[in-house]
């Protein structure tokens, strides 16, 4: 097994435990880490997964795309972490309330109400 | 030798999955912001292992530093209010779904595994494009002169989601800035002084460097920036300066200068080679250059005002408290906006 | 004079006409809804010249029609699609009648809702809803057709809500459940029309070949059902014409429109469309689905004159009356004979002009005394006599006593019953009109020879006249041309004569 | 220089600098940099449509290196049709926030919240706008992945512009669906990549993807993209989001930046991998997409009829529209390839992008107009827009046309796409489709008449109207007299569709 091969297998673990995380854990920072797990699988996958000149390191453009894609992912991460801290300011934790126990009754889809939109932005948490 | 290279290989493999693992399943926000860290500095690891050092030197400095740094940082604020430092809801313990979702995990990683293996192999069709016309951008690096020459429309891009990002951040923002140390404080904290002026000057000097050996060798812009970037905390952190924000236009023009020149490159030279981003014949190399030596610094800003613009401890803000809760956003936010405009008047 | 003249048979030759009816009730339509509501001056002259510039230009292009000029207009909308506007002589007939009748409707309306709220959003709809009527007589395709139809739907729901009231946007409500839904049935009828034929142009004698149909009988009987749902629910067929009398609870000048100028029969002329220009009389008949319109029709006629017969409410009365005598115009079109053609397509005008006057009668009794009933008409005829005369004229119109122009529709349709071997008809119509003069002739015995019997809320006109004039010409003018189109029924210009040289021309 | 290099560059490059303008300066750089956007985009769109028009598909190589090795813009026909519904609303919406935000507060105004979208409205929109059209224009797989990620981030951030809990938790959930799409995505390039040895769309499409790793990496974006475009079921985050968000931010989110994913699901099914071609057997997939988008559209549509707030009916009829689109998969290919047209049917193409065009401009005027009139009444329950039809008749009836092309009554685009699409579901006999449309048709006049009735009914308190500006009224009308002119001629567009876009890439 060639050491790509290696990394091509560590590549898919590591982006479907990402993606199981993102999609079981209800907490924002948990689901933000997964994301940035999933990109990682990715790109593992890209570079390990190009074809390769004999003899030369990595193919540069998966390089370069590889680089883009963490600057991106950084990028993104901030702006994530950033509105789960208001999440978790406004919502009283940093959770989305539908993932909660006990949302479940007000439905996803739910007919929406009056205070639905017209809420104040709660005040902080008892901290 | 090549058996104990195969184990090592091995052994990157099996940590990079287990880190992970690791860290999607703990409920301790601390530990699991450590792990990605760790995580980040064996990705590296493979990337020198997978011939890729450009890729570990952005992975060590941007994936598991700064990514890292923020996700510390948003476990201490979080910490710092609540016990969300530790996750209490749902996902967070072990459980029979949880072991569902473990083994569904596994299945469809051999699908993924699966699929990749079947796929054809193919010739290095780019990798050999790009070496046979890696002369004409005039830089040595191939991967320098993909991410500037051959696909430099993807960087400018690259850059544009970081400015947005920050722009992003920066709208979000309501919220005390308070970062910075008290200046008083930092005096009785001779060791983080102490560490600032030993490191800033070394650093600063490594960024320099990194960004000028991206054109032949192993580094670039974005790997210095992040250097850089880490330099603005640790000096915003010991308060040596004071913490920059979104209001102040000196950091606006910073912030978005890189990516400014680039685009005005980008265009000034349509007239000579009638595309976008095509630099004339043997002017690739300064251009180059120049452009990285901006972008650089517009980075370096971006990624300080990611970092210490995630707010600190959310705390809520009275006056939003006596609202009226009926009307739209925008009305709330209208009747708001009235009232504190008003007071400030008032104030002065 | 001769410059004026020889201008206006020049114009007469301009083949664009179409396109400048339409328009001339769209622009006023559209800038009266820009309008303050307090503009009422400005208003009323823009709905004024447009009615009357839409009644000029329809005489031109009758003019032109006489002469021979074959008006057509076209836009293509999507590849192969085209809004075509065409002025036949069928067309026109339809188109004449809508633009006469809406320019007295337009005076009658100005008087009956002085002073009520709205009136700016009231005849900006006002407008586009004849716009949609004149575009929908004048489709050259089944495509132009549909999308009048259903701008007419649309255009129709305010005018019928327009009070606001629960009761009104009830009325709406239903309005908007039967033709919407008929309208998913003629555009899915339109589409499928297509999808087999490769066309929907409506073409003299049909656009179907026999062979074509023969080869998918199925397929077309299906469509044919499809569009004829589609337009059914306007003609109000039994058993979908629910919509119409609730929508009784309309100002009268709306009734007037739906009932006479517009959207029945916007129904009734699709139904002549169909059966004539889509399928042709002879394949709709081997098909066995004109027979099949004819029986609903017969159908549909006995049951609207048993329901009227029970109304006390003299709108409603007026409102399943009008059900019968659609049917009248549908059971002469699917007749296979070419006099039953003209008695049926004469009656879309003469049932249209006679039922008219008498809902403008009904508004007149409404507005002036706030008679809503018919038990409390007793002695009106003396309150209020040039009403009364109207409504009486056209009242036996309708039962078809001759001079009015009621009789020449049924004796054309009796005498075409026979001609095409469908003398199961001739009893229908004897036992229809027998109901018509059931329902009618009380409302005339109260009028006139009883006494008052109810207190009348006496809001009166001028001093001279017994109600306000805007209200009461209109009603005269439109019992006249009753009176007029039968007495000169055989004049080669009145509706007779016209519809003689629609079906002689072989336009069908 | 050809003309194409020149007018894409300006599609790309006007609304970015503007978004740099807006950002460094005060009030006035906002509304030079809005207006240097809009004048861009509206000139390169023309400019594009122009070229296009004339030569047919043009190609501008970025740096001048070509593919495969450089980035390649690829205009056809397609990416003209959305550029110019971009640039319109884009424009029109500029043209609307630069008062319902100039009225709120001066830039200057703080960290108050109402400030915020003041100042930060029009550069996030800007860049959104630069990336809408990278996206448009894009031929290159992984330049396509940076652009989605930019529209995914700067939407999620004028969600959260608004202020509220409900838009702040929106945002996020939008910002993670939105991030694991763009996720799947990249998955399925570097599948693609690996496989193919190229990043070009068109190289890609030369070497006719086929086999189990080709189709797997289709199915895996196609997931992470309807995600994105919010198909049923992967659309439980956009009610919350876009009811939530600002006004002229809505109408950005519900016109286009869903069609944007959708436009990438069009160029990767029918052009990259050729799926209409006969020896594809890409029926069944089509026939899911179908099935999926007669499910939204149903769904959706009584969802929609549900709500008590006004927005969310708005958003929930986003949903149900967005089916349509979908609705066109399973019609595009017709059985028998001796018909006239090949295995591709007209029809379906032309109604299906012409329904995403209609869509964009009446959903844009629906939320403005809803905007004005929350804006009015202070609320967005439905309940409370009692009186409208009288305070603000202009914004009631660019809501009742752009509900009217929604639910396809003529004259309209939504009506021409209904009846080209009716067309092309008759032309196979396939009634569930008709009736799908026909229900939805009905439905739609339902819930935009729920909406109507109330703005017709008396006020309770009539003196808390607030007056609305005249722009934000005249930009919903303009939108929603677009929507309605489009019913009126539709053959050059039509024709512009077909440029480029018979039939896939060989």
């Amino acid at each position: 097994m060639t050491p790509e091969a290696l990394y091509v297998i560590a590549g898919a673990g590591v982006f479907m435990t990402g993606l199981a995380g993102t999609l079981g854990r209800a907490h924002l920072f948990w689901k933000v880490l997964g994301v940035n797990f999933m990109g990682s699988g990715i790109f593992l996958l890209l570079l390990a997964g190009a074809p390769r000149i004999p003899g030369e390191g990595a193919d540069p453009v998966p390089q370069a795309m590889v680089l883009t894609g963490i600057v991106v992912a950084t990028a993104a991460t901030a702006l994530g972490l950033g509105m789960a801290l208001r999440v978790a300011v406004r919502s009283g934790g940093p959770y989305l309330s539908e993932d909660m126990p006990g949302a479940r009754k007000k439905r996803t889809e739910s007919v929406g109400s009056r205070d639905d939109h017209g809420e104040t932005p709660t005040p902080g948490n008892p901290s | 030798m090549t058996q104990l290279v195969w184990a090592l290989d091995a052994s990157v493999a099996v940590l990079l999955v287990t880190l992970v693992a690791r860290a999607m399943l703990t409920r301790d926000l601390f530990e699991a912001s450590v792990l990605f860290i760790a995580f980040g500095l064996t990705l590296s690891l493979a990337w020198v292992r997978l011939g890729a050092p450009d890729v570990a030197l952005a992975e060590a400095a941007l994936g598991a530093g700064v990514t890292g740094a923020l996700f510390l940082n948003a476990f201490q604020r979080l910490a710092r209010t609540q016990r969300h430092g530790v996750d209490e809801g749902p996902g967070s313990r072990p459980g029979p779904l949880r072991l569902l979702s473990i083994g569904a995990t596994a299945v469809l990683a051999s699908a993924l595994i699966a699929i990749f293996v079947g796929v054809p192999v193919r010739e290095a069709i780019l990798a050999e494009a790009v070496n046979e016309n890696l002369g004409r951008t005039g830089v040595s690096n191939p991967v320098t002169g993909v991410l500037l020459g051959f696909r430099a429309y993807d960087t400018l891009f690259e850059v544009c989601a970081l400015v947005v990002a920050m722009v992003a951040v920066w709208s979000l923002d309501r919220g005390s800035r308070t970062f910075a140390r008290d200046p008083e404080e930092l005096r009785e904290d001779p060791v983080l002084e102490a560490l600032t002026r030993l490191v800033v000057p070394v650093a600063g000097v490594t960024a320099v460097y990194l960004v000028w050996s991206g054109s032949h060798a192993a580094g670039g812009a974005f790997q210095g920036a992040a250097l850089l970037a880490g330099v603005g905390v640790l000096l915003t952190a010991s308060g040596l300066i004071r913490p920059i924000t979104s209001g102040a236009p000196a950091v606006r023009v910073l912030g978005v200068m890189g990516l400014a020149l680039f685009v005005v490159v980008g265009v000034a030279v349509m007239p000579w080679t009638g595309a976008f981003l095509a630099y004339p014949e043997g002017q690739g190399y300064p251009i180059m250059i120049l452009v990285e030596g901006v972008l650089t610094l517009s980075i370096a800003v971006i990624l300080l005002e990611l970092f210490i613009d995630v707010p600190a401890a959310p705390e809520a803000d009275p006056r939003l408290a006596g609202v009226d809760p009926t009307g739209d956003p925008l009305g709330r936010t209208l009747t708001l906006a009235g009232d504190l405009i008003r007071q400030t008047e008032e104030d002065e | 004079m001769e410059l004026i003249l020889s201008l206006l048979s020049a114009a007469t030759g301009w083949i664009a006409l179409p396109l400048l009816v339409v328009l001339s009730s769209f622009i006023p339509g559209v800038g009266i809804m820009f309008l303050r509501e307090d503009q009422h001056g400005l208003r009323t002259a823009l709905n004024l010249a447009g009615a009357v510039l839409k009644v000029v230009l329809v005489g031109l292009m009758l003019w032109g029609v006489s002469l021979g000029t074959q008006y057509e207009w076209s836009l293509e909308v999507l590849p192969g699609f085209e809004l075509t506007l065409v002025g036949d002589s069928l067309a026109l007939l339809f188109v004449t009648l809508s633009a006469g009748l809406w320019l007295v409707t337009t005076v009658y309306a100005v008087g009956y809702l002085e002073g009520s709220p709205n009136r700016t959003r009231f005849f900006s709809f006002f407008s586009l809803c004849v716009t949609a009527t004149t575009g929908l007589a004048m489709a050259g395709d089944l495509f132009t057709f549909v999308l009048f139809y259903e701008a007419l739907t649309w255009t129709t729901y305010p005018l019928i809500v327009h009070r606001g009231t629960p009761e009104a946007l009830r009325a709406g409500r239903t309005y908007l459940a039967y033709t919407l839904t008929a309208g998913a049935f003629l555009l899915v009828g339109a589409v499928g029309l297509n999808a087999l034929a490769g066309s929907v142009e409506f073409r003299s004698g049909g656009l179907l070949d026999a062979e074509l149909v023969a080869g998918a009988p199925g397929a077309y009987t299906l469509v044919f059902l499809l569009l004829l749902a589609g337009v059914g629910v306007k003609v109000a067929f039994f058993p979908l014409h629910g919509w119409l009398p609730a929508a009784m609870v309309a100002p009268a000048p709306v009734s007037a429109l739906l009932h006479a100028v517009a959207v029945v029969k916007a129904g009734a002329f699709g139904l002549v469309r169909l059966l004539h220009s889509v399928f042709g009389i002879e394949l709709a008949t081997d098909l066995g689905l004109a027979p099949l319109v004819a029986g609903l029709a017969a159908v549909t006629i006995v049951y609207g004159s048993i329901r009227a017969l029970h109304q006390d409410d003299l709108k409603r009365r007026l409102a399943f009356s009008t059900v019968s005598q659609l049917s009248y115009i549908a059971l002469g079109a699917a007749l296979l004979a070419p006099t039953a053609h003209i008695g049926g397509i004469v009656h879309l005008v003469h049932q249209g002009i006679m039922k008219i006057t008498l809902f403008f009668c009904a508004g007149l009794l409404a507005e002036t005394l706030h008679i809503k009933n018919v038990s409390e008409m007793g002695g009106v005829g003396r309150r209020m006599p040039l009403t009364m005369l109207a409504f009486s004229v056209a009242a036996l119109g309708m039962i078809g006593l001759p001079p009015m122009a009621g009789f020449a529709s049924k004796w054309y349709l009796g005498i075409g019953a026979l001609e095409s071997g469908a003398g199961w008809a001739v009893p229908v119509l004897l036992v229809s009109s027998m109901l018509n003069a059931a329902y009618f002739l009380p409302i005339l015995g109260t009028a006139w020879f009883h006494d008052q019997n109810a207190p009348w809320r006496d809001v009166g006109g001028s001093r001279r006249l017994e109600a306000d004039w805007k209200l009461l010409v209109p009603a005269l003018v439109t019992a006249a041309l009753t009176l007029g189109a039968g007495i000169f029924a055989g004049s080669p210009w009145s509706p007779l004569g016209w519809t003689r040289l629609i079906v002689e021309q072989g336009v069908l | 220089m050809n003309r194409i290099e020149l007018w894409s560059t300006l599609l790309v490059v006007a609304p970015l600098v503007g978004a740099m303008l807006s950002l460094i300066g005060g009030r006035r750089s906002i509304l030079a940099g809005l207006a240097l956007g809009s004048a861009g985009s509206l000139t390169g769109a023309g400019g594009a449509w122009f070229t296009v028009h004339t030569d047919g598909v043009v190609r501008h190589l970025l740096g001048g290196w070509g593919r495969p090795l450089g980035i390649e813009l690829y205009v056809d026909g397609l990416s003209v049709v959305f550029l110019s519904l971009t640039a319109v609303i884009a424009t029109a919406v500029s043209v609307y926030s630069s008062v319902y935000f100039g009225a709120i507060a001066p830039p200057g105004g703080g960290d108050a919240p109402g400030a915020r979208g003041a100042r930060y409205f029009a550069p996030l929109s800007l860049f959104l706008w630069a990336a809408l059209n990278g996206v448009f224009l894009s031929g290159d797989l992984f330049n396509l992945y940076v652009m989605l990620e930019i529209v995914g981030l700067s939407a999620t951030a004028l969600v959260t512009l608004a202020v509220t809990a409900k838009a702040t938790e929106a945002g996020m959930r939008y910002l993670l669906v939105s991030l694991s799409g763009s996720m799947l995505f990249l998955l399925g390039v570097a599948i693609l990549y690996m496989g193919h040895g190229t990043l070009s769309l068109e190289g890609i499409a030369a070497l006719r993807p086929a086999g189990p790793s080709a189709a797997a990496a289709l199915a895996i974006m196609t997931v992470g993209l309807a995600a994105k475009t919010a198909l049923f079921p992967l659309h439980a985050w956009l009610p919350p989001a876009h009811a939530a968000a600002p006004a002229p931010a809505s109408a950005i989110l519900s016109a286009l930046v869903v069609k944007a994913s959708f436009y990438v699901i069009v160029r990767l099914w029918l052009f990259v991998y050729g799926l209409t071609l006969p020896d594809t057997g890409a029926e069944q997939a089509f026939l899911l997409l179908g099935a999926l988008g007669a499910a939204a559209i149903v769904w959706g549509s009584v969802l929609a009829l549900r709500q008590v707030s006004l927005k969310r009916l708005i958003a929930y009829s986003t949903v149900a529209q967005l089916g349509y689109l979908f609705v066109m998969f399973p019609l595009l290919t017709r059985p028998g390839q001796d018909a006239p047209g090949g295995a591709w049917s007209l029809d379906a193409w032309s109604g299906g992008l012409y329904h995403a065009l209609s869509h964009g401009l009446a959903k844009a005027a629906m939320f403005l107009a809803a905007g004005n009139m929350t804006y009015a009444v202070a609320d967005d329950a439905i309940e409370s827009i009692s009186g409208v039809a009288r305070r603000l008749p202009m914004s009631l009836l660019a809501f009742g046309l752009a509900g009217l092309s929604l639910a396809g009554v003529p004259p309209s685009g939504g009506f021409l796409a209904k009846w080209l699409l009716l067309g092309a579901a008759l032309e196979r006999g396939q009634w569930v489709w008709v009736a799908v449309i026909a229900i939805g048709g009905l439905l739609t006049v339902a819930y935009v008449l729920k909406v109507a009735r109330q703005a017709f009914e008396a006020p309770e308190h009539s003196e808390t109207f607030r007056s609305v500006p005249r722009r934000m009224e005249w930009t919903a009308l303009t939108l929603a007299l677009l929507a309605v002119l489009l019913g009126v001629r539709a053959v050059e567009i039509l024709e512009l569709l077909l440029v480029g876009g018979t039939g896939p890439w060989s």
